[in-house]
């Protein structure tokens, strides 16, 4: 989120699209409540299904899965056509106003850009960037007439968005949406405050990434980033899968965002001048030129006394992600359940996940471990991956136990009652939790089992040897009682200390690069000071009254509350909306929330409000980094049973990830009519409240949402037992027979959708009987963030 | 009998007077409150990224001889962002908590069996770190095809950390892949 | 608060006078279907706070927990899935107790104290003194109490009077996400509802309506509708009262009873002071 | 010399109709009004009544039909029972003489056999729905709501029938409580009330 769950009580519209708040974030959602009782904000509720956020909506638009970004990309063009968007801020703090190099363009016929390989089928991408000036600066116009410049290739680009094509592409008619439009579109006057809350309804498709793209550029449109009550916030989805990303966990990237090293990156050197930018604007904080402080800072803590500045710091230590072809092997989810899928892997540790149910495809997930000679898993409760090798599991794939030569190890793990520790949510707010009974049993905490199986291994490697000990006996494991660390040391070292005076680090720029200083993850500098452990505060006064609680816990980063708050004042650093001020500027320096900006800097000085950006300006022309364009561009769902009515020619997207196993087959209309697709609710928690009795009582099987006229085609009663199969699978369960989900009218043509909850399976309280969601579901990526496509595949339907 | 009958409906004209209603049991019995006495500890919930507050209530006063279990768990009404307010899941956490379908044993399946066997956890720490130094003594990459240094492990995976905490999920990456040199380290947030 | 013998009310069952001599605040829920999401978190707040055993229960076809209210499941969140004016609309609202002022299960009730009525308000039922007859249940115009089999007596939601007597908010009223459950005095939330019907009022919703039914005196929870010409979408009796059946059983069938019964007797004994009885035939001689 | 009005099991029959009536007058009387309910007291407490009142009454209904069975030929009304009942002021003024002569039961008897019959089928009827009120679906409360009225006022019915019965058999009628005892009454006392018995 770049606001914060309390901060949605200020928005005047919400729009809530690509998730359904109020079934999955029933809490946070009472935000939008607060706002629609107090403010009369009114909610729009853009979806598929008539869903619990639809029920108390103002306005709900029904679309068809995967056609978002035409939806946006309508929402773009009827906001730059009507004019209804804020030009200050757009000239200002975005960069529309500067200019593309010659030679970009896209192909409305093909639907490809600029530099587009048909036989390769990828993109050169080098015309997708500014033109620089002799200095290495992005050239400027700052009337934004110039027809290079990335407004007028922004309002070129999305003319073809009309209402008409929208309502032809997502099946809502060209009255509702104009009626959202018209709503949406309104927050781009200054005195009033748009936001837009998404979840996996927009990253749970092969073209994810772009679709939050779309939705970044509307919301910089109408000025609503960095602003109180507006923002585009992710709701996300476990307690601390924010934490989970900001720490690391993640094959690409290291702590606080720092790419992993390649292995063309030799040194140190080497690596810190590839992924350190350099600024595109002369008025540009380039906060990333620090990355040097950040990651030495955090091999020292990684490698304590052995880090030098002879061995880099221990940078050879760390692995590098080796080089595949042209680019680097990917480790992804998607790519590493095929790597194991193919035999490439032999052990696997897992800590409270259960990849069977939860990723994508099932029976893919289950051959992949079959392969595997061992497993370990840290676990609450038994479940889907600890069980693979049961006959019931196995017969999905027709394989049975003898056949499986996996060792498994099922360790009793504590919940989060039995350990204490921080949780990151999705505002951002670090939150240490205190530890209220011990685990059951022999249970033991997962930082225990780690820190146990760490000093083994260590040990093995200390008196036998073995390949490459080096970073094993030099990991700083300082730690009072080693083989239980004290998560209040380790969040001690996660934000740091000097290693000169052993104070603790107060603020991002304490840490250097020279080897002074130790920070786990910069991004979380600042949460144990020597005030103390901050992420126990407490105190819940509001003094702004704007929802902000400034000492409540810790809010990365620095203790910020809404993220690119600079924008939320004008150019000459004057709230937009005085009743809602985020920062002021009173002549010397910065007021209000922790400033995303250097404090000091006077309006006057025209410094860009995006500090992490190296063009100081939100980007809606993105110069590269995505691999699919630079504008956002409808395409369809990988299986889709229409065709892209804007250029057939390339109806998907072109550079979707896709792997040719068995079980990647993909579906065609002809034989698998019927748009499908997954969700949650909010009854259940993932895979593992089926092991709770209330949550089993108040949602106890599973279900299909069929729409009442596709029930009536295929004479189906509600309750009744039904089967869907896709090209991957096919899983049975009861109709709910719905008025909730209506067929559309796409470019003519009928389209039936269906759609299922996840969180039952093969383990658990009550009737489970196998129905997992994930059986029908493909291995389809998107190519930029490697997500599934576990929303819009293609299904046939029948009675059982 | 006449006389009887008439006995009969005096007794029962006068009977709620004579015999009157011991009015004391007329309350009802409203049930002591059961977190009266409790030891409250402030947690989170653990479920969707909201991060409510709650308070997780046990039984005992943390005195040596009471093992405390966990009899309560109702939100946070401090908490700034669902103030005492929680979901149908966070509600029910005490079932999350106490649930006779959690794991209280270390269990180990042998190759090609249908079933777990219980072991200790020093037999499990010490086999999976045999396993573990076998895999990556044999497949430890230590250069790539052009010979750069890349120090890299891919044969044995790593996920998890959705649900723990940063603390944890920090450990989780300096142990495998600054100190094991683990590459494919993924999570939650991938899918 | 409620919990004392000062504090009663009406207990059922009994003719003398109840001993509730204080006078304390009336307590009241106040629903809001209009920001209800459905979410349950009311239903298992009820299910956890009382430690009531989980209900078996299917999936039949509904986001419904249940058809109906059970004996250990006091709170049932009502769903309907409609169109108003062409619109789609999906209703929900939560289903319990609703404390009415002047309640037909203690009217119905044989069982002295079996229901109790305190002078904040809440109805609650004692098990000690219920007969598990049922009546209340047929004396409850809004379909509440449940018979539980095995023991024979009936069961409905408490407004957690465990909790309201020591200061607490009702546990389902505390876990409410959205706020669209409130709590306090029933003035204050009869405030909250005007002011929320004004609101949805304003924003077109012409029959927007503040259910807290007159027929029973008004109910201990006060429920804010968006379409009050469409009740029975809610699951709401249009204009509840007391059955009809069972106030002529209590009021005039009862006293036409004992009347009868004792001017029979009465009739009888004055008949025999007036004739005696029969003259019997005159014995004769035993025949030979 | 005596002979036998009624058989040793039709004795068993009335007296256990009598008795499981007596009880279920207590225990109905009880849950009828507060001002009774200290027979509960009496009877074992009111979740005790509420267990046995309704398998009692069960009882009662058994016995009833079995009456029924055995004496609806004796207790069909006839155009005598009519006459006699146009009579009823002299009966009750033990004008006996004026009233024509009647068979083994007269008018009376027949009326509240009739009326004891019929009311245990409705108390039985009103009963079973009050007995298992959850099985009758909330749509269909009218149905509760009927069988409460209906039970009710069986019971005030039989009630009135009862102590008319009661009153008449054992102080009115010398004889017939002994009738129902013994089961014998002497021929002058059958000739005398009963003329037409043969």
């Amino acid at each position: 989120m770049t606001n914060g769950w309390n901060d949605i009580a200020n928005a005047d519209v919400i729009l809530a699209m690509g998730g359904n708040p109020a079934e999955n974030h029933p809490v946070g959602f009472r935000w939008v409540m607060e706002a629609k009782r107090n403010r009369n904000a009114k909610l729009i509720s853009v979806d598929p299904r008539f869903h619990r956020t639809a029920a108390v909506s103002d306005v709900y638009v029904p679309l068809r899965v995967g056609s978002d970004i035409a939806f946006l990309g309508g929402l773009i063009h009827y906001s730059l056509s009507k004019k209804r968007y804020n030009e200050e801020y757009v000239r200002h703090y975005t960069n529309a106003p500067l200019l593309i190099r010659e030679g970009y363009s896209f192909n409305e016929a093909d639907g490809v850009f600029s530099g587009w390989n048909a036989e390769t089928k990828s993109y050169d991408k080098s015309s997708w960037n500014y033109e620089l000036d002799g200095q290495g600066y992005a050239k400027i116009d700052e009337k934004m007439e110039h027809p290079r410049s990335v407004f007028q290739l922004m309002k070129h680009h999305y003319s073809r968005y009309t209402p008409e094509m929208v309502s032809k592409i997502c099946g809502c008619s060209v009255a509702e949406f104009e009626k959202a439009a018209e709503l949406i579109t309104s927050t781009y006057t200054p005195d009033r405050a748009g936001t837009i809350m998404y979840a996996l309804g927009w990253t749970h498709h092969s073209f994810s990434v772009q679709l939050i793209h779309a939705a970044a550029m509307l919301q910089l449109l109408l000025g609503n980033i960095g602003i109180a009550g507006g923002g585009l916030n992710a709701l996300r989805g476990h307690a601390n899968i924010q934490g989970g990303t900001d720490c690391g966990v993640a094959y690409h990237n290291v702590a606080g965002y720092i790419a992993m090293p390649k292995s063309d990156q030799t040194s140190l050197k080497q690596f810190l001048t590839a992924v350190t930018p350099k600024p595109l604007r002369p008025n540009s904080m380039n906060f990333w030129s620090n990355t040097d402080r950040f990651f030495v800072s955090q091999l020292k803590a990684y490698y304590g006394k052995t880090a030098t500045a002879a061995n880099e710091f221990g940078y050879q230590w760390h692995p590098k992600i080796p080089q595949a072809g042209t680019g680097y092997e990917n480790w992804s989810w998607g790519f590493l359940f095929d790597a194991m899928y193919a035999g490439k892997m032999e052990g696997f540790l897992n800590f409270g996940m259960n990849p069977v149910s939860n990723g994508p495809n099932s029976k893919k997930a289950i051959a992949a471990l079959s392969q595997l000679k061992w497993m370990v898993v840290a676990e609450n409760f038994d479940q889907e991956t600890s069980s693979f090798f049961k006959p019931e599991i196995l017969a999905t794939i027709d394989k049975k136990p003898a056949d499986v030569q996996t060792e498994v190890f099922l360790l009793p793990a504590a919940n989060f009652a039995e350990k204490d520790g921080t949780f990151t949510n999705s505002s951002r707010w670090i939150q240490w939790k205190w530890k209220a009974v011990d685990p059951p049993g022999l249970a033991k905490p997962d930082h225990e089992i780690i820190a146990r199986l760490f000093l083994r291994i260590r040990e093995l490697y200390q008196k036998d040897g073995g390949k490459f000990p080096d970073p094993i006996v030099n990991l700083n494991w300082w730690y009072s009682n080693p083989v239980e660390p004290s998560l209040d040391e380790v969040c001690k070292e996660i934000n740091g200390w000097d290693l000169t005076t052993g104070n603790q680090l107060e603020k991002f720029l304490d840490c250097k690069a020279d080897g002074t200083t130790l920070s786990g993850n910069w991004l979380y500098i600042g949460m144990y000071t020597g005030a103390g452990n901050l992420t126990q505060r407490r105190v819940n006064t509001d003094p702004t009254g704007l929802g902000r609680y400034p000492n409540w816990s810790f809010n990365w980063p620095a203790n910020r509350r809404i993220m690119y708050n600079r924008c939320s004042a004008d150019s000459k650093g004057k709230p937009w909306d005085a009743k809602r001020p985020t920062i002021a500027w009173n002549g010397e320096k910065w007021t209000g929330d922790v400033p995303d900006y250097k404090p000091d800097s006077a309006p006057e000085q025209g410094m860009g409000p995006f500090i992490m950006l190296p063009e100081g300006v939100a980007r809606f022309f993105v110069p590269g980094q995505f691999v699919e364009g630079p504008f956002s561009e409808h395409y369809e769902p990988a299986e889709s049973a229409v065709v892209n009515p804007l250029h057939p020619k390339t109806s998907s997207n072109p550079l979707v990830r896709r792997f040719s196993t068995p079980h990647d087959k993909l579906g065609e209309a002809k034989d698998y009519p019927i748009v499908c697709t997954t969700y949650r609710l909010t009854e259940h928690f993932h895979y593992w409240t089926k092991n709770n009795p209330y949550n089993m009582e108040i949602q106890p099987e599973f279900f299909i949402e069929i729409p009442e006229e596709l029930a009536k085609d295929k004479g189906i009663a509600n309750a009744q037992m039904v089967r869907i199969t896709s090209a991957r699978g096919s899983i049975e369960g009861k109709a709910m027979v719905t008025k909730r989900i209506k067929p559309l009218d796409i470019n003519g043509q009928r389209v039936y959708q269906i759609g299922f909850p996840i969180h039952w399976g093969f383990l658990g309280r009550g009737s489970q009987k196998g129905s997992l969601a994930n059986l029908v579901t493909p291995t389809i990526l998107d190519p930029n963030s490697f997500a599934p496509e576990y929303k819009g595949f293609l299904v046939r339907l029948e009675k059982v | 009998m006449n006389a009887t009958r008439r006995d009969f409906l005096r007794i029962g004209a006068a009977g709620a007077a004579a015999l009157g209603f011991d009015l004391a049991p007329a309350r009802a019995e409203a049930r002591a409150l059961k977190i009266a006495r409790t030891t409250e500890t402030r947690s989170t919930c653990p479920y969707c990224s909201v991060s409510c507050g709650v308070i997780v209530h046990t039984a005992g006063d943390k005195a040596r001889n009471a093992k405390p279990f966990v009899v309560h768990v109702e939100g946070d009404p401090d908490h700034p962002i669902n103030q005492g307010s929680l979901c149908s899941k966070g509600i029910a956490l005490k079932n999350n908590i106490v649930n006779d379908r959690r794991l209280t044993k270390v269990l180990y399946r042998a190759p090609g069996t249908d079933k777990f066997e219980e072991r200790t956890w020093d037999w499990a720490i010490d086999r999976i770190a045999h396993l573990f130094k076998e895999t990556r003594d044999r497949t430890f990459r230590e250069k790539d095809s052009q010979g750069r240094t890349i120090n890299a492990l891919t044969s044995i995976g790593v996920i998890g950390g959705c649900t723990d905490a940063n603390e944890i999920n920090y450990l989780m990456s300096k142990t495998f892949r600054a100190g094991l040199g683990v590459v494919p380290i993924e999570q939650q947030s991938r899918i | 608060m409620a919990g004392s013998t000062l504090e009663l009310k009406r207990i059922s069952a009994v003719s003398t006078a109840p001993p509730g001599v204080r006078e304390t605040t009336v307590v009241s829920k106040y629903i809001d279907t209009t920001s209800c999401i459905g979410c349950k978190a009311c239903e298992v707040a009820c299910q956890q706070w009382n430690d009531l055993p989980p209900e078996v229960t299917v999936q039949f076809g509904t986001y419904q927990t249940l058809p109906d209210m059970t004996p250990s499941f006091w709170n049932l969140i009502r769903f309907e899935e409609t169109e108003v004016d062409g619109a789609q609309a999906w209703l929900m609202r939560k289903d319990q107790c609703m404390h009415c002022a002047d309640p037909g299960c203690l009217a119905a009730c044989p069982a002295p104290s079996a229901i109790v009525q305190y002078v904040n308000g809440i109805v609650d039922f004692n098990q000690e003194h219920c007969i598990g007859c049922g009546y209340c249940m047929t004396g409850c115009p809004f379909n509440v109490p449940k018979l539980n089999k095995t023991t024979s007596k009936v069961y409905k939601c408490t407004l957690c009077v465990d909790r309201v007597s020591v200061g607490l908010e009702p546990a389902c009223i505390k876990a409410c996400p959205t706020g669209c459950l409130q709590f306090g005095s029933k003035p204050q939330m009869l405030h909250l509802a005007e002011q929320r019907v004004a609101r949805l009022k304003e924003n077109g919703f012409a029959n927007a309506m503040v259910y807290d039914p007159p027929g029973v005196g008004g109910t201990g929870v006060v429920t804010v509708v968006a379409h009050g010409d469409r009740l029975a979408s809610y699951g709401l009796p249009r204009d509840p009262s007391i059955p009809l059946a069972v106030t002529l059983w209590k009021k005039p069938l009862k006293w036409l009873g004992n009347l009868g019964m004792i001017a029979g007797v009465v009739v009888a004994g004055l008949h025999y002071l007036k004739f005696g009885s029969k003259p019997e035939p005159e014995a004769k001689e035993p025949e030979k | 010399m005596t002979i036998e009005r009624y058989s040793f099991q039709e004795r068993v029959i009335h007296w256990t109709a009598g008795l499981t009536y007596i009880y279920l007058l207590l225990t109905g009387l009880a849950f009828y009004s507060p001002t009774m309910w200290w027979i509960a007291g009496m009877l074992g407490g009111g979740p005790v009544i509420r267990y046995w009142h309704p398998v009692a009454g069960l009882a009662f209904v058994a016995t009833v039909l079995w009456m029924y069975k055995a004496w609806r030929r004796d207790m069909r009304l006839s155009d005598l029972d009519r006459k006699w009942a146009k009579g009823i002021v002299d009966y009750v003024s033990h004008q006996d003489h004026k009233l024509p002569p009647v068979g083994k039961y007269n008018g009376g008897q027949k009326q509240f056999f009739w009326v004891m019959f019929y009311g245990a089928l409705a108390l039985l009827a009103s009963g079973m729905i009050l007995w298992w009120t959850e099985a009758i679906p909330w749509s269909l409360r009218w149905v509760r709501f009927a069988a409460v009225l209906l039970h009710v006022a069986a019971f005030l019915v039989t009630v009135a029938g009862f102590i008319v019965h009661v009153y008449m058999g054992t102080v009115v009628v010398k004889g017939g409580l002994t009738a129902m005892t013994s089961g014998k009454v002497t021929k002058e006392w059958a000739h005398h009330h009963h003329p037409l018995w043969k």
